[in-house]
């Protein structure tokens, strides 16, 4: 396999066309809105369903030589494409993957064609923008994921917003305008700090290097910069990433915009766009700012905040009404699980948070699909309307139930490993964080169960719920994906496992060797 | 699963044996459970339309009676409709392959058992499956650790697991969720092997929530009645609560000794410092563990609420296996206990507590299942009392002679519960057909069942001769011999030298012989002997349960009356070999029960020895006795008129209110506390409200101001004119 | 004199605003608006005996602009009184915003 | 007419003559309640800073201002006051009431008190053209062919050409609005 990729040189144009390609897609989809402008809307509907549907699986099937072709144990930057884009500004187009962002871009292209499936039927108005929105979606968080360029790192940034903006806006729930307004404005103000942190290393590098220059390897070697300095810049890129992930302040977006958000909207809101906030912290806040996130006081805090973040996201899951917001909830406690393990900085913690990374992306993915499926069917979302639909539903009720348990964390499936091992990992160096935030481990069972008792099993007592259709053929289809993906992770993660291993123990390594000695030499730099 | 990093110690003699095959054991049930489950599925399902929401309307009452993935039911277990009951149209496959792949299970485990004991094994047999996680230097593979300890809990788990899978067959078979009920107890058997062969602590853990998982299934199996589908979430949570604590004690272990594979613990544990800190943190997160699994004071509440679940399953699960896996999770890590002295203390201590406070319950509970629960309970506290003292011997053989008479106990319920069931079915009664107080002179209708139910009371009431009065006379006897001369004397827990810590203990160990034998003793009364109270319709249709069901339990009985034979104490040597899985059980515990005695093997004179074999027989003769004397089964009456307890009575009844007093106090206020304080409070009020919702209303405040100045009157512009003349004057000028 | 002539010019300027400030009837405010120009008439002369006739070039144009804007102002104001039948501007509030 | 023509105490006696009467009569302009009175009082100020102008050497000033300010501009403000008949005071309310006068007059301090500051500066003498001296020679010398109004003049149409003949443009637009406005609306009413 990996001789037919080097073959076709498929390192030297992959990432370039993994980005044009769901652009190409975007405007493919625009013209066939202007030529079918007369046909009917059914027609019409059923056409661009199956064109983005095609798009994405092109990317899919594109993007999987990725596995192969990437060699995470080399050090330098993989598939790397370095153009020039506006020299005056000494910006420039450089794109490239290690074991991290190849794990997230892969996660990212299969789960597209999924979430396009899972709203195959829910979305009829409007098809045309939705299908271009995710298209430029795609494009917004793989830029995101492989670029090594701060300004293009941050163009991608907002490319990522402006659709997701559009999606919980047209076509959400009914305060769907509150949601997307609060999306956008809290991640839009965290974003902006960040631009303006860019723009100071932009500075400081023209400065060392005599003409601007914003390339990430560049900064990384050559900036130094005295410790209050560094301590603010942190601060803008983690307040960025922290309302993304989101950490526990600034949180309060998520349960609204995913409750307001269509299927495919919240699916790709979840499994993907929250790992933008979690890649940020690893791939830019700490290897620029090492010290800043070795200083004690700053580490202990972003931990505190990642442990209350994970107890505070469960305990309010539990009382949530409305099922898709509970979910939401433990998306919060899930990720203060990998902004844990990222602060622990244990080799064991760091790879735990990576795994988490993809695990809560395919659980919580699934969870939201089949939320997806059961409200087209009653076209509601609160757990008390439902109850006993097992019987009426028995194959969406066993795969609610796998899904959940993969969302507790049971041994076994996807959940347990991540957990386990950001847990193990960070008992060694924060044993008092990793015991609190072990607790959550008996909170995700309670409210996860406890919601799954009152949808699925007690008695059959309303009337509407026996109508209920099961799952068909296209669904099934989609889930039997994720519950594959969730079994083998748990079962047997090592070639998983073993993708991201170098990758987080040169940042583990990196990170704690810049403590103390301001000049890093350039030898040593991470990747 | 398998894949060729799969390596075999050549060196070690069991790889050429059968031994070699043990990864087929877990195996096995797995694939058994595949098959029901896919059964289950197909019977189950019907693919819905392509397009799910057009034509939503919900026409009529969905796919008929009898439903698929549980049933309507008038009470939790009420089979047989009126006529010949409908089975899954699988029932006769599942019949079949599920106990068949327990049976080939069990016949592999015996081949590799008498292979175990032709060959001399200084170590244990480590086999390497695949690398699980390979992290920086947690290198984790899943090995199957092959020992003796492992390979007597694999022989009760798929002896016992056997004859429970062929009981189910005839207990379960009319139930329409039935390939659903096989897959799940399949399910169950797997992540029990992986739990007692498995090589590492996490590998363990995986069986122990797996078997966690498998109990919330078959508890709630009949989930449409809403009391099941909460037992079986109280038993997942609580059980989540006591794998809370092992996952910190594996952190501690891996913190501290640098590995979490059991070998690699049991032997970095030797150099810890004796009764250290952290080996008594680890033991004691190692012994909340158990708590939560083997159902101890202060996590035992899930255990009565357990019986729910069909019997079968409570007779696997809630009484020969998952529950005992709390003690042989103890003996497995009697390497790091016998380093904690205090911690022992504590498990003993805990273990007698419980023993004494459920078999208190015992007496007044009128269902004949919560009586056995109860029992259970206690039973498990002698077990935690045996390995506590570091007698792990004792304990692992209690383990084993209790699952033998214990399952009897339990299938012996469920062959009158269900012959109480086809009685009420037959005369469509709806009264609760598990209430001993609707039973009483069964023994005329069911003989077989009444004799071996006798056999098994004897056993646990420890008359001599009998399985129970071996295992539970010498965890006694071991108590009483380490009150002197062994680490226990010298450690104090919380300012109570252990000494005085152990007499208590083996006193409350009698006492509670005294009680199981009353209340043991007053079942039988009130279930077999004594007026019949079912009432005269339902009386001609009480009969014995078919063969497939009383079979098991006539192997059961053999097993709980000649159980002692396994390790006949020096005392009566004439019976047996002595001590059988005292030499059998010796390479795995033997080193680290000597480090708690001492070096010198815990002896006591011979005159002592005697004494306390008398005391116990005393005891066993006296309650049972006092039962038939104090109690008049003659003078009860059926459940639905019979008065309601009051004082003593109705608090035990009633279990002391601590599910009661643990809702008040944990539940009720976590949730309102999330609820309000959280949700409510922060969360939407302070985040939302302040924050967010806050700065938008301060914008629109500065807008509203700023409008304020547009109020048309030309004074109004002049003045403002004006002052910014004058600031600006002043500026220049004051610069 | 150069001192003394621009110190009148301020107080002349300082009582036309306060003309303004406090007046109620247009006229009269037109009037003080009217004596503020003069000020600065006043200040441009005095000091184009410095800085040469320039300053009175200015003056004229002052002038110019005073006159146009009187005339524009008086027109506004009769418009305003054969609507309104008032000078005072307490009443008239057609600005408000 | 520059000091040294005249004995030095006469001219500024002068000076301060006029200077105190306009100051009087503007503060009596502002006191009045009838706008005829104000008005009257105005012109008299605007003759006294006529004369004003005259001593400071800008005769032409001085005739422009008394011809255009006070003879046409007050002219046209007596005769709207008079085509209003705005000239009783009664319906006409003074000034705000006491606590507005008072607030005037701090503004009025408040505005006067920056330039005494300044003026105690030394700010005046910073305003002295260092060329000061060059250039008086230089007006001295050059004939004064246009009289008074020459060095006016010359300026007026050589730098602010352009100046003079949009103040033209001005005054038309002016013209065209006054017409406008004052027309009377046959439709409107």
């Amino acid at each position: 396999m990996t001789a037919f990729l080097s073959s076709i040189n498929y390192n030297a144009w992959i990432v370039p066309a993994l980005l044009l390609l769901p652009a190409i897609g975007a405007l493919g989809i625009g013209a066939h809105a202007l030529l079918t402008a007369k046909d009917p809307a059914e027609k019409r509907w059923r056409e661009v369903r199956i064109l983005a549907f095609a798009f994405f699986m092109v990317e899919a099937l594109l993007s999987l030589g990725l596995w192969w072709s990437i060699d995470p144990a080399a050090s330098g930057w993989q598939a790397l494409v370095d153009l020039p884009w506006i020299p005056q500004w000494g910006v420039r187009f450089t794109v490239g993957l290690d074991g991290i962002a190849m794990v997230l871009v892969l996660l990212t292209t299969l789960l597209m064609p999924l979430a396009v499936l899972g709203s195959w039927t829910s979305i009829r108005t409007k098809p045309h923008a939705y299908y271009a929105n995710l298209l430029v979606l795609t494009v917004g968080m793989l830029g995101a994921f492989v670029s090594l360029d701060l300004v293009l790192f941050y163009v991608m940034w907002e490319i990522g917003l402006v659709p997701m903006y559009l999606i919980i806006g047209i076509w959400g729930g009914e305060r769907r305008l509150y949601a997307a307004i609060k999306f956008f404005v809290y991640t839009m103000i965290g974003s902006l700090l960040m631009l303006v942190a860019i723009l100071y290393l932009g500075s400081e590098a023209s400065r060392v290097g005599g003409a601007p220059n914003f390339s990430y390897d560049f900064i990384l070697n050559n900036v130094r910069l005295d410790p209050t300095t560094t301590l603010w810049l942190f601060g803008a890129f983690a307040l960025a990433f922290a309302v993304k992930v989101p950490m526990f302040p600034f949180h309060t977006w998520l349960p609204d915009a995913h409750v307001e958000a269509p299927t495919a909207g919240s699916v790709i809101l979840a499994a993907i766009m929250l790992k933008m906030g979690t890649f940020g912290f690893i791939r830019f806040a700490l290897p620029l700012f090492p010290e800043a996130a070795m200083n004690p006081a700053v580490r202990t805090f972003v931990i505190v905040l990642a442990v209350v973040g994970i107890v505070y996201g469960a305990l309010v899951a539990m009382v949530q009404p409305d099922f898709k917001k509970l979910v939401a909830y433990s998306s919060v406690s899930h990720l203060g699980f990998v902004m844990l393990g990222i602060f622990a900085l244990t080799t064991e913690s760091m790879q735990g948070a990576l795994v988490v990374n993809v695990a809560h992306g395919i659980s919580t993915g699934a969870l939201f699909l089949l939320v997806g499926m059961i409200y087209e069917r009653r076209h509601t979302r609160m757990i008390e309307d439902y109850g006993g639909i097992a019987k009426v539903v028995p194959i969406f009720a066993t795969i609610l139930t796998i899904v959940s348990l993969s969302s507790i964390g049971v041994p076994g499936t996807n959940g347990f490993i991540g957990e386990f091992l950001v847990l193990v990992g960070s008992f060694k160096t924060q044993p008092v964080a990793a015991v609190i935030a072990a607790t959550a481990v008996i909170f995700a069972a309670a409210y996860l169960l406890w919601a799954l008792q009152r949808i699925i099993y007690n008695s059959l007592s309303k009337p509407e719920n026996e109508g209920i259709k099961d799952l068909n053929w296209r669904e099934i289809g989609l889930l039997v994906p994720l519950v594959a993906a969730i079994i083998w992770i748990g079962v047997y993660p090592k070639p998983l496992l073993e993708k991201t291993e170098p990758a987080a123990r040169r940042l583990v390594t990196y990170v704690e060797a810049s403590v103390g000695k301001t000049p890093v030499t350039a030898s040593n730099t991470a990747r | 699963m398998m894949n060729p990093a799969m390596t075999f110690e050549g060196a070690h003699p069991l790889a050429a044996t059968i031994a070699r095959l043990v990864w087929l054991l877990p195996l096995l049930p797995l694939l058994g459970f595949l098959i029901n489950g896919a059964l289950a599925m197909l019977g189950a399902a019907k693919i819905g339309p392509a397009d799910p929401s057009e034509g939503h309307h919900s026409e009529g009452h969905g796919n008929g009676h009898g439903g698929v993935h549980g049933h309507e039911h008038d009470d939790a277990h009420d089979h047989a409709d009126h006529g010949h009951p409908p089975r899954h149209k699988f029932a006769g496959i599942v019949s079949l392959v599920g106990p068949g792949v327990l049976v080939a299970a069990f016949l592999l485990a015996s081949a590799i058992f008498f292979a175990m004991r032709g060959v001399e094994m200084e170590h244990p047999y480590v086999l390497t499956l695949f690398s699980w996680m390979p992290v920086g230097d947690l290198n984790l593979n899943a090995t199957i650790l092959l020992d003796p300890l492992s390979m007597t809990m694999v022989m009760v788990v798929t002896g016992v697991g056997m004859l429970i899978h062929i009981f189910s067959v005839g207990y379960m078979q009319d139930d329409p969720g039935y390939p659903r009920y096989f897959a799940y107890l399949n399910l169950f058997v797997f992540f029990m092997l992986i739990l007692v062969l498995g090589g590492s602590y996490p590998l363990l853990f995986v069986g122990w929530e797996g078997v966690g998982l498998c109990s919330y299934l078959l508890i709630g199996f009949w989930f449409s009645e809403k009391a099941n589908a909460d037992a079986g979430k109280k038993a997942f949570i609580v059980n989540r609560i006591g794998d809370f604590g092992f996952l910190v004690a594996m952190f501690l272990m891996f913190a501290n000794l640098g590995t979490l594979d059991i070998l690699g613990v049991a032997d970095k544990a030797k150099d810890l410092p004796m009764g250290g800190a952290v080996a008594t943190a680890i033991a004691l997160f190692l012994f909340l563990g158990c708590t939560g699994k083997s159902a101890q004071i202060p996590l035992y509440t899930w255990l009565p609420d357990a019986m729910a679940g069909p019997t079968p399953v409570s007779a696997l699960i809630h009484a020969a296996t998952m529950v005992t896996a709390g003690v042989y999770l103890v003996a497995r890590a009697s390497g790091v206990f016998s380093m904690a002295p205090v911690a022992q203390l504590t498990v003993a201590a805990v273990g007698a507590l419980t023993a004494f406070f459920a078999a208190t319950i015992g007496l007044k509970q009128w269902d004949i299942k919560k009586v056995l629960a109860y029992s259970t309970v206690s039973q498990l506290g002698y077990m935690f009392v045996g390995v506590g003292v570091g007698a792990y011997v004792a304990g692992i053989f209690h383990l084993a002679t209790h699952a033998f008479f214990k399952a009897l106990l339990f299938l012996g319920s469920g062959s009158v519960i269900y012959a109480m069931h086809k009685a009420y079915h037959a005369t469509h009664n709806h009264d609760d057909a598990q209430d001993m107080r609707n039973m009483g002179g069964l023994r005329h209708h069911m003989p077989i069942t009444f004799c071996l139910m006798w056999i098994a009371t004897l056993a646990i009431a420890g008359i001599p001769l009998f399985s129970g009065f071996f295992s539970k006379d010498e965890i006694l006897a071991a108590v009483f011999a380490r009150t002197h001369g062994s680490t226990l004397a010298e450690a104090s827990l919380l300012g109570i030298p252990g000494s005085t810590v152990l007499f208590i203990v083996y006193g409350l160990g009698l006492v509670s012989a005294l009680m199981t034998a009353i209340y043991m003793t007053r079942m039988m009364l009130y279930t077999f002997h004594g007026p019949n109270r079912t009432g005269e319709a339902e009386r001609p249709h009480l009969a014995e349960a078919p063969w497939v069901m009383t079979g098991p339990l006539v192997v059961l009985g053999i097993l709980a009356a000649f159980g002692g034979w396994l390790n006949v104490p020096a005392l009566l040597g004439a019976i047996g070999p002595v001590g059988g899985l005292e030499h059998w059980l010796e390479p795995v515990v033997g080193e680290n029960a000597l480090r708690t005695t001492l070096g010198e093997a815990a002896h006591l004179s011979h005159s002592t020895e005697l004494v306390l074999v008398g005391t116990a027989i005393a005891i066993a003769v006296a309650g049972i006795a006092f039962a038939v004397w104090r109690l008049k089964p003659a003078a009860l009456v059926a459940k639905k008129d019979a008065p309601a307890a009051e004082g003593i009575a109705r608090v035990l009844e009633n279990k002391y209110f601590v599910d009661e007093g643990y809702d008040a106090a944990i539940v009720q206020p976590t949730v309102a506390v999330s609820r309000n304080v959280l949700w409510k409070g922060f969360d939407a009020g302070v985040i939302d409200g302040l924050f967010v919702n806050g700065s938008a209303l301060l914008a629109r405040a500065f807008g509203w101001m700023g409008s304020q100045l547009q109020t048309g009157h030309l004074g109004t512009y002049a003045w403002v004119l004006l002052i910014g003349v004058l600031t600006i004057l002043g500026a220049f000028t004051y610069r | 004199m150069l001192a003394e002539a621009l110190a009148l010019s301020a107080v002349l300027f300082a009582i036309g605003v306060i003309g303004v400030l406090t007046r109620r009837n247009a006229i009269i405010i037109f009037m003080c608006v009217e004596l503020m120009l003069n000020a600065v008439n006043l200040s441009f002369v005095a000091l184009s005996t410095l800085y040469g006739a320039s300053g009175q070039v200015f003056v004229v144009f002052t002038m110019t602009v005073a006159a146009a804007e009187a005339a524009v102002g008086l027109a506004i104001i009769i418009a305003i009184f054969r609507h309104v039948k008032t000078v005072n501007l307490q009443n008239i509030n057609l600005l408000k915003g | 007419m520059q000091p040294n023509e005249f004995h030095p105490i006469a001219y500024s006696a002068a000076f301060y003559f006029f200077g105190l009467t306009a100051l009087a009569s503007a503060i009596a302009f502002v006191t009045r309640k009838s706008p005829v009175a104000a008005a009257m009082w105005l012109v008299n100020v605007m003759f006294c800073l006529a004369g004003l102008y005259v001593m400071l050497d800008a005769q032409f000033i001085g005739a422009i201002q008394v011809l255009v300010y006070a003879g046409a501009i007050m002219v046209v403000f007596l005769f709207v006051i008079m085509l209003l008949n705005l000239g009783h005071a009664s319906e006409l309310a003074d000034a705000r009431g006491r606590w507005g006068q008072v607030l005037a007059l701090l503004v009025g301090l408040a505005l006067v008190a920056p330039l005494l500051a300044l003026s105690k500066g030394d700010l005046l003498n910073r305003m002295i053209p260092p060329d000061l001296a060059a250039r008086a020679a230089a007006a001295a010398a050059a004939p004064t062919a246009g009289g008074v109004i020459g060095p006016v003049a010359e300026p007026l149409f050589k730098e602010y050409l352009l100046a003079f003949e949009l103040t033209s443009v001005l005054l038309l637009a002016a013209i065209v609005g006054a017409v406008v406005l004052g027309k009377r609306r046959t439709d409107a009413r």
